[in-house]
């Protein structure tokens, strides 16, 4: 029987269909999409086998699997390939095979006609296969190797049309960004090493927590650590790429920038949770960071105009949520919110990439009243914006339900302030239906030529609408029960005690409540006048409104501290090279002995005195010399 | 027993030389060319006859000394001169007259430097330096069209014998305090003891020091170098380059071998200084050189530089690597200037600036000129690292390691110029209307052959190294 | 008989007046005649250490003789040169005698 | 016994090479490429065959050979100089280095037309020299090649070379024989120590040398050997040599001559004098640190192609030298990884930059723009050797660094953090430059632009594939170099 065992196959099939897409894919029909998709349903489909193993294993001492070869040997220092499976990996790995799998089908209606079709899919195949890879690695440095490699491949889709400069620029900017949180990464990953022995997960997470490691080296080993989690999940301050990643192709946006590889640090502190836990302080640490995300991007979303950015800022926001909830050790409601915000969010920007197919713009000014036009893509849609917003029923509201219960035992200033945020995430959700959807169509020679998207664009959105209405009935013993986890997610994925879900009214009350406020309110300003409304409201404090239109200009003092910084560090390096190092030292010394040549040649003055002369000072100097030496 | 035979070869070139003298004056229309191939025919017999002598030690009355250390010079004497003789035809038929005296003068040149080498006392010595210095001076002075010639011979002239004069000071005050001029004598009196005189010694010995460095170009008694060579006529430079530079070396070595060893730590640092000064100063003047006769001449004084190392580490070691270093600077030097020779007489030009585009104009005598440029400035495959690797090592394994330290750097910044006459070969492109460059056939010949003997030296340094150290070993 | 350190005293003023002469006379034949002082230095050197050790090898003497000799001859060659520099440029003033320089 | 002929085979084809083309008349420019195609194509061949007969189980140095090359004369005894070859773990890498991009950089220069012949016959010539120093087990053969591959530099720059090409030229020889000096002096301290009378490197090696001697001595190697290795702040010759020299000469001498420099470091250095390496491994550790931010920092704002490549390779070789200074196994293990990945990554820049040159005629980065429509083959390769120069996992760069982190680690760990740090650095101007010249819209003037060649294009191919070879599977190199890095004297595990 297929199971646990054959969990390096969830990568490997991919990675075969990324190696073969490289070298022949022009060669292919329709320039082989389907080896990419056939390898990703593939995954799909083992993926139920290997959870079906996984749940028959279950139990108190079960902790995981672990398969994989030595990669690399230098005498004692051993460098595995392994793949681990446990239940948080089983909740990641399913939030990113359904996405994968349904950005696949939607991406053949998406980016059909483009001129690097085939090199699209190939990019995914490999995209696929890192992440997988990075969701099972059963060590932290082949974990560190699937986050580089997720990390190029997002590159390589945030420039995928490279052709425009924005593209190019906003490529290399999330590359480098995360690039500098992954050097934290790599470090703490190196710092545990030096002290355990070992790159295995579990082996470090035990030593962690037995006390093996100092209290002091521990932390700065999980800061640094945590540097590379902020830099992936796009916490604040390294928050600033995930925004421009949105030049990337739509479906990208869907699986990279929202479903799986931004939230990959959230899982790497999922991961690591005990070790986080060891210290105390550290959990406050990632709160407040989580915090200021969740709150800045929320606020900073509600007035953006293009319709990929008000997501992206929605994406930063939830992930400064699950940010929180790992602060707070609430780790059943991180995971699980990790896995509803896959769906509601790749199906929020799944559906606004049916709307840009349609219309061709993304500002949300030259949109309006599509409702008409695009049913389908509509429905969904509103499905998950009310998802997003945390309305009862649809699994946002679970997951958040599951994480602000965690927060709120001991930590109730920041269940506040998320009860804040619940309400910021009820006004742009809200706005960006509205204004997307409803009220008049505002550029109507976009408008009439609007239609549905093809069906392999559909199909996806409805397939995700549906899960974004069931997945949060997971968190239910019952529905657990039936699908063979009793127990629901709370005793599928936890830390140290298994812990069921319970509803608590107070909770959902409060949180419904703002979340609910937030939609009406927003409803209220957008309905019928359109925008009108709004525009009044944000008049009342233009400079206010200006701050928020510009995300608090964060980007414009990063801009600043590459020119004048960096920048100008390097000019000043590549000057001292140039006029110190190489003028003065290497040519001057250069220069230094030419002029010796020079002044000293001019002793040969051609005069024969002279010449005499300098033989006589010859014998003096050296016969006083010599005889001072003997008396 | 009389053992005249040990004078043999001298006394056979000897007669050549009168010889070829009386063939000019007889047959004045006799080609001048013919007259240079029968004296480079006259030298490489000789040569091949004194091959007999290798490994035979004898000694003229103790003045003259055979051993293979005469021999060894000799041979190299010889050889210089008779390739140099074939250089000169040329130039010596279009530019100078009064062939027959040049190339009879080439060869008692090569009596007076054999003689240095071979002599075991110092008046033997003497007179086999001024013989040596008295060819040179007319030689020097040969061109009688060219002002720079008869300049270059008066300064020679009068400083020379300026530093004969200081020489033969010093060998009065030897003389007075050991009562004797054999090398052997000396030895023993040194051994013996001087007592109170060492003052009167070590003054003797500084102006001996003065006289040889003079001869041998040491700064600071090398400034008449620079000026013989640019005014002498260019195969007289490089008979002046090779033979009178290593004659120099010749009489050092036995001198200070067989008579000073005694006394070494008076004397070792004065060399040892005259070596750093020279590698010093003669690299960093030739740096800004224009002309190449006198860019060579600067470049033969660092080469001096090198060599007056090993004396100042004299040992066995030392003294073989100096043989050795001197016969691959001999075949290098050579290689050198029949190169620029042969650029002579086709083109007239002896600025470094003349070279230009030489690569195109003349691929094989750009190459051999490269070959022994490179060799000189002491890069691999060349003869020139060989020798002076082993030079440098000899030296610093006897306690000078610092001075072969200077010997490394200063060498590396010679690598300067040499490169600016190759940048003017091959990196620029030759001026308009500059042609090929015809060249003898037999100069491309022994081109051929010198270039090839850089790479034998160079990579298979054995032979040479082997005749080296035989020929030194009854030094010591 | 005189001590010998008188007379290597004398040989030593001889000598540098040599020295003195040719370094600070600017005419090529006085030059050649300063040298000849030094060598007539030389030679009292050489007959005094020769007599003063043992004069019946007479090495001293014989030295002396042949420097006499091979000064001649340098003289010779000397003034011949310096005769031809004299016909070119009409100057034997060796300070004007420099275009080899540098 | 015939395994020695076989790395004698690798000194004698490219110098058999350039003595053919000595004789071959100019006249036939396309007699003289076949030549050099056919001896580059040998070379690499036997350098593989090297790879792949080095047997990984027994350590030491295999497939020696020995010939006496000149002794009992003079200072030299038995054995005074000989032709002794072998290779190790750590030198079997660097041959077959040598064999990829000598056949690469051939390929390239099949275009050259100026005097092709003596180009060969120079470039030969320094091949000779690597592959004698790689595989030298004498001193005196070492320092002979090393100097050897030094030698025909400035010809080939001179005169084949391009911007400043002359200044270049001559810093690049005048640096790199400079530092040689002290190397040669080391040389003779030790031949001088050891007193043996031979400059065979094991008999050298197995002599204890006084701590004082070692301690003095050992900065001789370590600067000398490091001036070849771009070692701050003796790095200039690198940046102005690169950007003047012609594109396989760019290949060769940031891609395997550099790493002279580190090997010279090891062979004379550490395995010479241990302790004396032991004690001055942290100022190397400083020196080198500083080399891998400053350059790095560097070439953030460079703005020709060359330049900034060119102060890549001293960033890089910065890590090189790192690794070698933390003294433990995993580092120098990182080292002579990074040396390989850096060589193959390297001369795939240079090789990029040199075709484009060639068209456009310019190497302004900011004077191009989207030139990636126009060439995208040829940008693939380019965005390939970045992305090994960043050290992306999968590709050559990330296996060599992430030892070389983990070794400084465990001895340097705050200059390890640096180290990681300037990774993402290295990303930042690699990705800059990407940006700026390849991507965004097409600028006009470079309509005209054409696809790389196709003898090109195999150059690149076989550098790609060593980068691939080594990211993905690097046992075979690992395996090689551990053996022979665990038994260095004074190395810890």
């Amino acid at each position: 029987m297929v199971g646990m065992n054959a969990a390096w196959l969830l990568p490997a099939i991919p990675a075969g269909a990324f190696a073969l897409l490289l070298l022949v894919r022009n060669f292919l029909p329709r320039k082989g999409d389907w080896v990419a998709i056939g390898a990703v349903t593939a995954s799909f489909v083992l993926f139920f086998f290997v959870l079906h193993d996984l749940m028959t294993r279950l139990g108190p001492n079960f902790h995981g699997v672990s398969t994989g070869f030595t990669w690399l040997k230098i005498d004692n220092f051993v460098l595995r390939v392994g793949f681990f499976t446990d239940p948080i990996a089983i909740v990641m790995l399913a939030a990113v095979l359904v996405v994968s799998l349904m950005v696949h089908v939607y991406s053949t209606g998406y980016m059909h006609g483009d001129s690097r079709y085939g090199w699209f899919f190939t990019v995914l195949a490999l995209f696929t296969a890192a992440m997988s890879t990075l969701v099972l690695a059963d060590n932290l440095l082949l974990l560190y190797v699937a986050w580089e490699l997720v990390g190029i491949c997002s590159f390589l889709l945030i420039g995928f049309w490279w052709e425009r400069q924005s593209a190019a620029e906003a490529a290399k900017k999330a590359f480098v960004t995360t690039r500098v949180g992954d050097v934290g990464l790599l470090i703490g990953v190196i710092l545990l090493w030096k002290k355990v022995g070992t790159f295995d997960i579990q082996t470090v997470l035990h030593a962690a927590t037995s006390g093996q490691i100092g209290h002091t080296y521990l932390t700065v080993a999980l800061l640094f650590m945590l540097l590379g989690a902020m830099g992936k999940s796009a916490q604040f301050p390294f928050h600033v790429w995930l925004p421009d990643a949105m030049e990337g192709p739509t479906p990208v946006s869907a699986l990279i920038h929202a479903a799986t590889m931004v939230v990959a640090g959230i899982y790497l502190l999922a991961r690591m949770l005990p070790a986080y836990m060891v210290i105390t302080g550290l959990g406050t640490l990632i709160m407040v960071i989580g915090m200021i995300t969740a709150i800045g991007a929320a606020v900073i979303a509600c007035a953006q105009t293009d319709i990929k950015r008000i997501i992206a800022y929605s994406t930063l926001s939830n992930l400064g949520f699950m940010f929180v909830a790992m602060g707070a050790h609430a780790l059943t409601g991180g995971m699980f919110h990790l896995l509803t915000h896959a769906f509601f969010k790749a199906l929020l920007f799944l559906g606004a990439g049916s709307v840009i197919h349609a219309v061709e713009t993304q500002e949300v000014g030259d949109l309006g009243g599509l409702w008409r036009k695009m049913p389908i893509t509509m429905g969904t849609f509103v499905i998950a914006c009310l998802a997003n917003a945390g309305l009862p029923v649809f699994s946002g509201f679970f997951s958040k339900d599951l994480v602000l219960e965690g927060v709120m035992h001991g930590n109730t200033p920041y269940y506040v302030a998320l009860l804040a945020w619940v309400f910021l995430s009820g006004i742009y959700t809200a706005r960006l239906f509205m204004l997307t959807f409803f009220g008049p169509s505002r550029d109507h020679h976009r408008y009439e030529h609007a239609h549905e998207s093809p069906p392999n664009m559909t199909l996806p959105l409805v397939v995700l609408a549906v899960l974004t209405l069931l997945a949060g009935w997971l968190a239910l013993d019952s529905v657990g029960r039936a699908l063979g986890f009793p127990g629901g997610v709370g005793e599928f994925v936890f830390v140290h005690e298994p812990e069921a879900y319970r509803f608590s009214f107070t909770v959902a009350f409060a949180a419904t409540s703002a979340g609910l406020l937030g939609v009406l309110a927003t409803m209220y300003l957008y309905w019928g006048g359109g925008p009108e409304r709004a525009r009044r409201f944000a008049d009342y404090s233009p400079d206010v409104y200006a701050l928020i239109r510009n995300k608090f200009y964060v980007d414009e003092l990063y801009q600043a501290g590459i020119n004048y910084g960096v920048l100008g560090l390097s000019h000043a390096v590549a000057w001292f090279d140039r006029y110190v190092v190489n003028d003065t030292g290497v040519n001057g010394t250069a220069q230094l002995t030419g002029w010796l040549g020079y002044r000293l040649k001019f002793l040969q003055n051609g005069k024969l005195p002279t010449y005499a002369l300098a033989m006589i000072v010859g014998v003096l100097v050296m016969a006083i010399v010599a005889l001072s030496m003997h008396s | 027993m009389n053992h005249y035979e040990v004078l043999a070869p001298e006394l056979v070139l000897l007669g050549l030389a009168f010889a070829l003298v009386t063939l000019e004056l007889l047959f004045p229309q006799l080609r001048k060319d013919l007259v240079a191939y029968l004296t480079a025919a006259s030298a490489i017999g000789v040569l091949v006859a004194s091959a007999f002598f290798a490994n035979r030690s004898d000694s003229f009355k103790d003045l003259i000394q055979l051993d293979n250390y005469t021999t060894f010079f000799r041979i190299l004497f010889l050889g210089t001169a008779a390739l140099l003789a074939i250089a000169s035809a040329h130039l010596v038929r279009d530019k100078l007259s009064n062939a027959g005296e040049y190339y009879g003068l080439l060869l008692l040149g090569v009596i007076g430097a054999t003689y240095m080498a071979a002599a075991s006392e110092l008046l033997t010595a003497y007179i086999a330096l001024e013989l040596l210095n008295f060819t040179l001076y007319v030689l020097v002075s040969f061109d009688r069209k060219d002002p720079r010639s008869g300049e270059a011979g008066l300064k020679y002239i009068l400083l020379s014998a300026f530093a004969s004069a200081l020489l033969l000071f010093g060998i009065s005050f030897i003389f007075g305090v050991t009562g004797t001029t054999s090398y052997a004598g000396i030895r023993h009196a040194l051994e013996a003891g001087i007592g109170e005189y060492r003052g009167t010694l070590v003054v003797g010995l500084v102006l001996l020091l003065t006289g040889l460095g003079f001869k041998v170009a040491a700064v600071p008694f090398h400034m008449w170098t620079p000026d013989a060579y640019e005014g002498a006529p260019l195969p007289v430079t490089a008979y002046i380059s090779i033979v009178a530079k290593a004659a120099g070396f010749a009489l050092f070595l036995r001198l200070f071998s067989q008579a000073f060893m005694p006394v070494i730590s008076d004397w070792r640092w004065m060399v040892a200084l005259l070596a750093a000064l020279t590698m010093v100063f003669g690299n960093l003047i030739a740096l800004q050189q224009v002309n190449i006769k006198r860019l060579l001449a600067y470049s033969s004084i660092s080469q001096v530089g090198y060599m007056l190392i090993a004396i100042a580490a004299l040992s066995h070691d030392s003294a073989t690597a100096l043989l050795l270093h001197l016969g691959g600077y001999a075949i290098t030097n050579l290689a050198a200037f029949i190169a620029i020779i042969a650029f002579y007489n086709a083109t007239g030009g002896e600025e470094i600036r003349d070279f230009r585009g030489l690569a195109e104009r003349h691929a094989g005598l750009a190459m051999t000129l490269t070959i022994a440029l490179f060799s000189l400035a002491g890069m691999p495959l060349f003869a020139g690292f060989m020798t002076k690797f082993i030079l440098f090592q000899a030296a610093a394994q006897h306690g000078l390691l610092w001075l072969s330290a200077f010997g490394v750097v200063t060498s590396m910044i010679s690598l300067y110029y040499y490169l600016m006459v190759i940048r003017q070969m091959y990196v620029l492109k030759p001026r308009d209307g500059d042609g090929r460059l015809r060249v003898p056939l037999l100069t491309s010949a022994v081109l051929v052959v010198l270039a090839l003997g850089i790479f034998f030296v160079g990579i298979w340094p054995t032979p040479l190294f082997r005749a080296a150290a035989s020929a030194t070993r009854l030094l010591f | 008989m005189i001590p010998l350190d008188q007379v290597l005293v004398f040989s030593g003023i001889l000598f540098a007046l040599g020295v003195y002469g040719v370094l600070t006379r600017r005419n090529a034949i006085a030059i050649l005649m300063s040298v000849e002082l030094m060598l007539t230095a030389v030679n009292t050197n050489f007959i005094a250490f020769g007599v003063f050790h043992r004069p019946s090898l007479a090495v001293g003497l014989v030295f002396a003789v042949f420097v006499i000799t091979v000064a001649a001859a340098e003289v010779g060659l000397a003034l011949a040169i310096i005769l031809r520099i004299y016909r070119q440029r009409t100057t034997a003033n060796v300070d004007e005698v420099d275009i080899l320089k540098w | 016994m015939s395994g020695g002929y076989l790395l004698l085979a690798t000194i004698l084809v490219p110098l058999a090479a350039a003595g053919l083309l000595v004789v071959t008349p100019q006249r036939f420019p396309n007699v003289v490429r076949a030549i050099a195609l056919a001896a580059a194509a040998t070379m690499f061949a036997l350098s593989v065959w090297v790879f792949v007969a080095f047997q990984t189980g027994s350590g030491g140095y295999q497939l020696t050979l020995r010939w006496d090359w000149i002794q009992n004369v003079g200072i030299l005894g038995a054995h005074g100089i000989s032709v002794y070859l072998g290779v190790d773990g750590i030198a079997a890498p660097l041959v077959l280095l040598t064999g990829i991009v000598i056949l690469a950089g051939t390929f390239v220069s099949l275009k050259i037309d100026r005097r092709n012949k003596d180009f060969f016959i120079l470039l030969f010539v320094l091949v000779a020299g690597v592959f004698g120093t790689f595989t030298a087990l004498d001193m005196f053969v070492f320092f002979f090649f090393y100097e050897v591959a030094v030698l025909p530099m400035y010809l080939l720059i001179g005169v084949w070379g391009s911007t400043r090409k002359e200044y270049g030229a001559m810093k690049l020889t005048m640096m790199l024989v400079g530092s040689s000096a002290l190397i040669f002096i080391g040389i003779f301290a030790v031949f001088t120590e050891a007193g043996r009378g031979t400059f065979d490197l094991p008999t050298l090696w197995g002599i204890h040398y006084s701590p004082a001697f070692q301690k003095t001595f050992f900065p001789f190697f370590m600067i000398g050997c490091g001036v070849l290795a771009g070692l701050w702040p003796f790095h200039m010759w690198s940046p102005d040599g690169h950007m003047s020299a012609p594109t396989a000469v760019s290949m060769l001498h940031a891609g395997v001559l550099m790493k002279l420099g580190a090997f010279g470091i090891i062979r004379l250095g550490i395995q010479l004098l241990p302790e004396g390496a032991k004690f001055w491994m942290p100022a190397l550790v400083v020196l080198a640190t500083i080399n891998a931010a400053y350059g790095a920092i560097a070439a953030l704002s460079q703005r020709d192609f060359k330049l900034m490549t060119g102060y890549s390779s001293v960033s890089h070789m910065g890590y090189v030298l790192m690794g070698l200074a933390t003294l433990n196994v995993v580092g120098i293990n990182g080292a002579v990884l990074q040396m390989f990945s850096h060589g193959v990554m390297t001369a795939l820049f240079f090789l990029c930059i040199g075709a484009l040159y060639d068209q456009a005629h310019t190497r302004e980065i900011p004077a191009f723009s989207g030139i990636a429509q126009k060439m995208p083959l040829w940008a693939g390769f380019f965005v390939l050797a970045g992305m090994a120069s960043f050290g992306l996992p999968g590709l050559s760069g990330f296996v060599a660094e992430f030892n070389i982190f983990v070794g400084l680690f465990r001895t340097y760990p705050v200059l390890g953090g640096i180290a990681v740090f300037v990774a993402a650095i290295t990303a930042a101007y690699v990705l800059r430059m990407f940006a700026i010249a390849f991507f965004g819209e097409l600028n006009p003037r470079w309509a005209s632009l054409k696809e790389i060649s196709v003898a090109e294009s195999i150059g690149a191919v076989m550098l790609c594939g060593a980068i691939f070879f080594m990211g993905l599977w690097p046992s075979p190199f690992v395996e090689r170099i551990a053996t022979a890095v665990t038994h260095l004297p004074g190395v810890t595990g």
